[in-house]
């Protein structure tokens, strides 16, 4: 029940709050969101205590023999967490803002929330594909009334790509349900013995559209402007856990189904995620957009997951999970500072900015501390996911680890520039009106750091979720195949 | 059989109504009352379970389909007479007359599910189309649409030959007019069998505007009176392709006859979903693109008959409901728009947040976005595609099909969102507004809950 | 079919029928003329024509090689096919409309037997119906082609007129054929030979066919397509010698056919009371009842005639309401209460 | 007479039919040329009702049957038809259909 | 070698041969009638003869104008009840055997009659005075 509750609670509330105005909103939001993460956190104890007790399955559409079938394991309990904590901080940092036709902005995100979880929670194929659709509509519509000046055709063209690539994964779990006794379980797309043949073309099915989301070079083109033109709140929501549905649904919804289909590709699948990964970070070098830097970086640390997923082994999978909730929290508050930024002073051209330590210097602490630990330093929570991730992909292939392994290094790179960039040098008459952080951002931020820090010295609840407790055991049965 | 019955006896005593009523209103309201009745014959011809009261001579067939159908096709109509009911008074005077055709018009849409014999296919195609040449020329005065109900004339009873010619074929291969009967064997078919299929198949295609056939949906369509395109491109529209596919999947599978025409089925869908699709882009006009679109949704609804199994039946009834009452919506919000270019609906969320937000779902539901009726009509036709196997070329055509069609449904969403403007529209009342919700939230309904329809099959 | 089958002696005896049919309706319609111009004298106690011949019984020969001598003139903005066709059209269906009629019994030449009926086809009423049918195109085309204000108002009230009083006259028919249970004419003229005239059983289902035959005929009452003192001559105003000849000619035939028409369907055709029972030779009997049939037609058209001369034209909506909304209702219910009364008679209730 | 004559008399009318709709431009031509078409059908109907009674079936008169419906349904036609042309006629004096793609824009 | 009349009795396409006949005999009759006269007339054409006659005054304008929407109602209407007409024929012929089950039908049928004729009166479709 707990886990129906999840997808639940933001999806009523955040019907309610379609009718409410300004504050209410932005309050009765809040609270939704803290409900959920209250519930998330329950749940988490519960599956340490009765993992089995999370499952929930109810009659759908019984012509179909599809079922409401949601349950959590490790994979989706990280996510889930994520998503659970990702919101309140949303929520608090532009708590002080007030957005135009509130009811329908808090509304549309907390359906977004629901559509998220949802994906995370599915066990079955249909209503996972229901609510990867679902999670897109909000997101839609926020980009596109609240964005930039280009924000709608902008939109549209991530609109079109998502959309285009579900429904080719839509083919594929149908073609795939035809092929089992009948059902859109999990569990029944996971016992299917495809053959070679079928596998191999099923794979680019389900790989197009989560790479996509993902986003993997050369599907990645929707993400920058996006990222840039969408209100900085949506932003986080896209960049912090939206990709992660694509990592999800390879490790989920690919992997196990389609076991010898990513065995035939995943040479190809790494190529791509590697080459991604370098292009991504030479364009962020360039790059003077504050928002687009931290897109491109995040097109890179993406490329890098899905390059360790495709390694397939149980270090490149663990890591990858780790960072999963690592990268969407470190991003999350590098967003959180440049929105803090674009709203202070109107700019997003880095040229224009500098000498921001000196007139607020929390901020420059905190996105100091918050950039570190998205280059994966040591002692950050970065670090551990990336370290598995390496290791793993060097066991697969010591020369695709080491090409990704430039990316530190190029992270690093483009990383440091914009600290250098932004928070030293002379200050100008603009960056000299820089404020500090206030009351909401800080508490939001500090919440941020704190997990970095926990996380980087301790990680093993992490872990635990990661390796073994909650594995999804087909997963488990590939890795060691 | 009552239900049919009901309907086109309601349509005689409408326009005897309207000899003697002159308040327009008052005919709206009786008119909505028969399809209320029309539903109640309907559900009486449920609980006679596949029985009829009226002796029938093995020409009609009741069935759970065809029972379902005629709901689906009552309570789309209620729907339109509903929403835009009112309309009809702009056409022209002779209200209840409007009125009674498209009672007529019903009659008939329940037919086509449940024909048996080729000559009520005939009478049920014929039954459709004459009233709606009437209906597209409603508008006296108006040179387009003299043109439109000129076309459709022309072409309309050019098709009928050309199907009568098919029914002729078949008979003499046959014998018998029997869709039952038909007995062509499981070899080689003769060449009057194989000529009489391909000839019906043509005439079909014709009447469900599937490319090359369509080229005068969008004429007709856009030349009409809107509120009568709203029903055309609707109702009757569906009632076309069940037609097409209780023909088809009646009479001629078994063996290897389905293969003889599955890919010339399977080729006009591909030409159906590429030119309805890419000529919708192209478009200025809500009215126009909502022709093409339907041209678009035709090849999808294709997809039931290329399958040709059970489940393609289900979708068949599903994308009915879906795409009747989602265009329905639309057009209605159309009809209270005074421009009917994309620019006209500029700003419409800020003016009218409820019709911005009914149409956004009806428009979700035509791209076939989760969530929404639509959804699950194109996903149970695209899954008949994949269950018939060797298909799989078309439905992954489908699928980027219906990525396109997003693009130009949703610039009627971006303008009514994200464009400033002043969409004028005519005064809208509450109950109008009580009716589009009904008409969401039957969307949203099916939407989730699919089975809701599909139980009753 | 097999051409083959035909022998000669079929091949004669049908050639000099319908030579003998034709040759016989031009007749009656050149007399028909002079009987027209005499019935109106008498009823209007003047003399008529009397200077060609004795009573001037030559009138019509000398009325039809005016005709043939006429010039033939074609108006320059007429359609000159139509023009020509109008006529002979009109002429057409009027020769063509007495192949089914049974002019009398079999004839016995020495055990040939030779039936007095050209065809006798199981749908003859149906050929009547759809011969007068075409009759309306000769009207029509006349009028159109002439391209004369007042042959085109002529010409479309025929139609009108012509396809209104078909309506009433084909459901009068009906309720004769209930009776009847056949559309053979020669099956018709049998029955009544045995049993009563239909005239008796069918009073209304008469009457109806009568007043439809006139406006079939465009006979006065209602000659309003050639109404001379409003439209000039009607349709044909533009017409000259022998073309106008036809349309004139096509009329008296008319009316002929339909006074035949209606001895045979109501009044017992080529039959008579007590025929049977005289005791005479077949040959006799054949010959006394084509006899009775022309005595019956003549009667008619005497009738039609008397009709012309005594009653006044009707008035076009007078035409057409009494053809709507009189005729067709009546004749329904004089079709549903035969229908009612002969199943009660067969199976009570 | 062989069946095949009248199903090549009433195919031979039916294909004069569709050329008469597609070359022609005048509605009423256009008109007359679809009724044809349907007369074909009626045709070749009833000779095959024959052929089939001649094959000793006994529902045969369908076909028949079906010939009168085929009749209604073209005299409905007819009459909404030429109510159509009169009406474009009164509107634009012309029934020539070249005026449609005139009128498209 | 009376095998002719037992041909005319059955019903064949035979039985229509001596209506052929009959109208090769009138088509001949109507062709050498209209050529006869064609020759005979004599033919002195003036400009003024082959003018339309519209009683002696000047001509105005083609005579081919749309006339009264009443006589193209007529024809419309004509054609539609004919047809329906048409459907008593068989009826008729054989409302022996149907008896009153078929007659019922019937009447039923003659009441959609009436009702399209009521219908079209009320609407004024058969009203020509004005």
């Amino acid at each position: 029940m707990l886990t129906v509750l999840l997808i639940l609670i933001p999806l009523i509330t955040g019907l309610i709050t379609f009718g409410l105005k300004g504050p209410g909103a932005k309050v009765f939001s809040l609270l939704s969101s803290f409900a959920t993460l209250a519930v998330a956190v329950f749940a988490w104890a519960q599956f340490q205590v009765a993992p089995d007790s999370l499952q929930f399955t109810a009659d759908w559409i019984p012509q179909l023999n599809s079922q409401f079938k949601v349950g959590l394991d490790g994979l989706s309990l990280m996510l889930v967490l994520l998503t659970a904590i990702s919101f309140p901080l949303i929520f608090i940092t532009v708590f002080s803002r007030s957005y135009d036709r509130a009811g329908s902005f808090y509304g549309l995100m907390l359906l977004s929330q629901a559509g998220l979880l949802g994906v995370f929670l599915a066990y079955d194929a249909l209503l996972f594909y229901f609510f990867w659709e679902l999670a897109l509509i909000p997101v839609y519509f926020l980009c596109s009334m609240w964005g930039g000046e280009r924000a709608v055709p902008v939109t549209f063209k991530f609109f079109v790509y998502t959309f285009a690539g579900s429904l080719l994964m839509l083919v594929g779990i149908i073609y795939i349900y035809f092929q089992t006794p009948g059902s859109f379980s999990w569990q029944a797309f996971t016992s299917l013995n495809l053959s070679n043949g079928e596998q191999s073309w099923l794979f680019w099915l389900f790989f197009v559209a989560f790479a996509i989301k993902m986003p993997v070079f050369p599907f990645h083109t929707w993400q920058p402007d996006t990222y840039e033109q969408s209100p900085t709140p949506v932003t986080m929501v896209l960049s912090g856990i939206m990709v992660k549905m694509g990592l999800f649904g390879v490790m989920r919804w690919l992997v196990p189904v389609l076991p010898q289909g990513v065995y035939m590709w995943q040479e190809a699948a790494i190529v791509l995620s590697v080459i991604g990964i370098i292009y991504a970070s030479c364009i962020a070098i360039m790059q003077t957009d504050l928002k687009k830097l931290i897109a491109y970086s995040s097109i890179a640390h993406i490329g890098l997951m899905s390059a360790a997923i495709f390694a397939n082994n149980e270090q490149s999978i663990a890591g990858v999970q780790v960072q999963m909730f690592n990268h969407g929290i470190n991003i999350i508050g590098l967003w959180i500072i440049v929105e803090v930024i674009e709203q202070r002073l109107k700019i997003k051209n880095m040229t224009g900015l500098g000498g921001i330590a000196t007139h607020a210097p929390k901020l420059a602490i905190l996105l100091v501390i918050v950039s570190l630990a998205n280059i994966a330093l040591p002692l950050t929570n970065g670090f551990i996911g990336e370290f598995l991730m390496f290791s793993g992909l060097f066991q697969y292939n010591p020369w695709f680890a080491a090409v990704a392994g430039l990316a530190v290094i190029l992270a690093a790179v483009y990383m440091l520039r914009m600290l250098q960039k932004v928070l030293f040098g002379e200050s100008n008459a603009l960056t000299a009106t820089t404020t500090d952080l206030k009351a909401g951002e800080m508490l939001a931020m500090a919440c941020i750091v704190a997990v970095i820090f926990v996380l980087g010295f301790y990680p093993k609840p992490l872990l635990d979720l990661a390796s073994g407790l909650g594995l999804p055991n087909a997963i488990a049965a590939v890795i060691t195949r | 059989m009552n239900a049919i019955i009901t309907t086109a006896v309601f349509g005689i005593v409408l326009m005897f109504v309207g000899l003697f009523v002159k308040n327009k209103q008052q005919i709206k309201y009786f008119a909505i009352a028969g399809t209320i009745l029309a539903f109640i014959a309907n559900w009486y011809d449920c609980t006679l379970a596949g029985g009829s009261s009226v002796i029938l001579h093995g020409m009609v067939e009741v069935s759970k389909f065809s029972i379902l159908f005629n709901g689906v096709a009552i309570v789309s109509t209620f729907l339109y007479f509903l929403l835009c009911g009112s309309a009809f008074e702009r056409v022209g005077d002779d209200v209840a007359d409007y009125f009674a055709l498209v009672f007529f018009i019903l009659s008939g849409v329940m037919l086509t599910a449940s024909f048996s014999n080729l000559l009520m296919l005939f009478l049920a195609i014929e039954i459709i189309s004459i009233p709606q040449y009437i209906l597209a020329g409603a508008d006296k005065k108006n040179l387009k649409s003299n043109e439109a109900s000129l076309k459709y004339f022309l072409t309309g009873s050019f098709t009928t030959g050309i199907l009568l010619m098919g029914i002729a074929l078949l008979y003499g291969a046959t014998g018998t007019f029997n869709i039952r009967e038909m007995g062509l064997g499981t070899g080689d078919l003769s060449p009057l069998a194989l000529c009489g299929i391909i000839l019906l198949a043509f005439a079909l295609a014709f009447k469900v505007s599937a490319a090359p056939f369509h080229f005068w949906t969008p004429d007709v369509y856009d030349g009409s009176p809107t509120v009568f395109t709203a029903f055309m491109a609707t109702v009757v529209k569906a009632a076309s392709f069940v037609a097409f596919m209780r023909l088809f999947y009646v009479s001629f599978t078994g063996g290897d006859i389905t293969h003889h025409w599955q890919l010339i089925i399977a080729l006009i869908t591909a030409a159906t979903l590429l030119i309805g699709n890419f000529t919708a882009v192209f478009q200025q006009s809500v009215k126009r693109m909502l022709a093409y679109s339907s041209i678009a949704q035709a090849g999808f609804m294709l997809f039931a008959i290329v399958s040709n199994n059970e489940m393609a039946a289900q979708g068949m009834i599903l994308y009915a409901a879906a795409y009747s009452v989602a265009t329905i919506g639309v057009f209605a919000v159309l009809l209270k728009m005074k421009d009917y270019t994309f620019d006209g609906y500029n700003g419409l969320a800020r003016r009218e947040p409820l019709l911005a937000l009914v149409t956004t779902i009806f428009l979700l539901s035509l791209a076939g976005i989760p969530l929404t009726a639509g959804f699950f009509a194109k996903y149970f036709v695209l899954s008949a595609a994949v269950q018939a196997g060797g298909l799989l070329w078309l439905v992954i055509l489908g699928v980027l099909c219906a990525a396109i069609s997003a693009y130009y449904y949703f610039r009627v969403i971006i303008a009514m969102y994200f464009r400033a403007g002043e969409a004028e529209t005519l005064p809208i009342t509450g109950g109008f507004k009580a009716a589009l919700l009904l008409a969401a939230a039957i969307v949203i309904a099916l939407g989730l809950f699919p089975g809701l329809l599909l139980q009753f099959l | 079919m097999d051409l083959t089958l035909i022998d000669k002696y079929f091949l004669i005896e049908k050639i000099g029928l319908i030579s003998a049919v034709l040759a016989i309706s031009l007749l009656i319609a050149m007399y028909s003329t002079w009987a027209e111009r005499k019935v109106a004298a008498w009823i209007q106690d003047r003399r008529g024509p009397n200077r060609a011949g004795p009573f001037g019984l030559l009138q019509p020969l000398a009325d039809g090689g005016k005709l043939f001598f006429k010039e033939e003139i074609i108006p320059s903005t007429a359609n000159h096919f139509l023009f020509v066709l109008g006529p002979s059209m009109a002429m057409l269906t009027a020769c063509l409309t007495s192949a089914v009629i049974p002019w009398g019994d079999v004839l016995n030449f020495g055990g040939y037997a030779v039936s007095l009926q050209i065809a006798d086809v199981n749908i003859g009423v149906l050929w009547i119906m759809a011969v007068v049918g075409m009759g309306v195109y000769g009207i029509m085309i006349g009028g159109w082609a002439s391209n004369n204000k007042f042959s085109l108002l002529a010409a479309c009230r025929g139609a009108s007129q012509v396809i209104s009083y078909e309506l009433p006259m084909g459901l009068a028919l009906i309720a004769l054929f209930m009776i009847s249970g056949s559309l053979s004419l020669k099956d018709i003229v049998e029955q009544q030979r045995d049993g009563l005239w239909y005239v008796v059983l069918q009073p209304v289902g008469f009457l109806i066919f009568l007043i439809c035959a006139f406006a079939e005929c465009n006979r006065t009452p209602f000659d309003l397509p050639e109404a001379e003192n409003e439209l000039n001559g009607g349709y044909h105003l533009e017409y000259s010698s022998m073309k106008l000849g036809f349309y004139l000619f096509a009329e008296y035939i008319n009316m002929f056919i339909s006074s035949a028409l209606m001895a045979t369907l109501y009044f017992g055709g080529y039959s008579f009371p007590y025929m049977d029972s005289l005791g005479l030779s077949p040959n006799l009997v054949t010959i006394l009842g084509i006899c009775a049939l022309f005595l019956k037609t003549f009667a008619f058209i005497f009738f039609f005639m008397w009709v012309r001369w005594t009653l006044p034209r009707f008035r076009y909506d007078q035409l057409m309401k009494l053809g709507w909304k009189v005729l067709i209702p009546l004749a329904l219910l004089n079709m549903l209460i035969t229908g009612a009364v002969i199943l009660y008679r067969q199976n009570g209730f | 007479m062989p069946v095949q004559y009248y199903i090549f008399l009433s195919i031979a009318l039916f294909c004069i039919g569709i050329m008469g709709v597609l070359m022609r431009r005048n509605a009423i031509i256009i008109f007359m040329c679809i009724e044809l078409m349907l007369n074909a059908v009626n045709l070749l109907l009833v000779a095959f009702s024959k052929m089939w009674v001649d094959a000793g079936r006994i529902d045969a008169a369908s076909a028949q049957l079906f010939v009168f419906f085929v009749m209604v349904v073209a005299a409905a036609e007819v009459s909404v038809g030429l109510a159509i042309i009169v009406m474009m006629y009164r509107n634009t004096h012309s029934v020539d259909i070249n005026i449609l793609s005139r009128l498209k824009n | 070698m009376f095998f002719t009349a037992e041909i005319l009795t059955a019903n064949t396409p035979f039985s229509y041969f001596p209506i052929v006949l009959q109208l090769i005999a009138a088509l001949g009759f109507v062709g050498v009638t209209m050529i006869a006269t064609h020759f005979l007339g004599p033919k002195r054409k003036t400009k003024d003869k082959l003018e339309n006659f519209e009683s002696g005054i000047e001509q105005m304008g083609n005579a081919r104008q749309p006339v009264a929407i009443k006589y193209f109602l007529t024809a419309i209407l004509f054609v539609l009840f004919d047809v329906e007409v048409i459907f008593f024929y068989p009826y008729a012929v054989n409302f022996k055997e149907l008896g009153w089950e078929g007659f019922l039908a019937m009447i039923a049928f003659v009441a959609f009659f009436m009702g399209g004729f009521f219908y079209i009166i009320k609407k004024g479709a058969l009203r020509w005075e004005d």
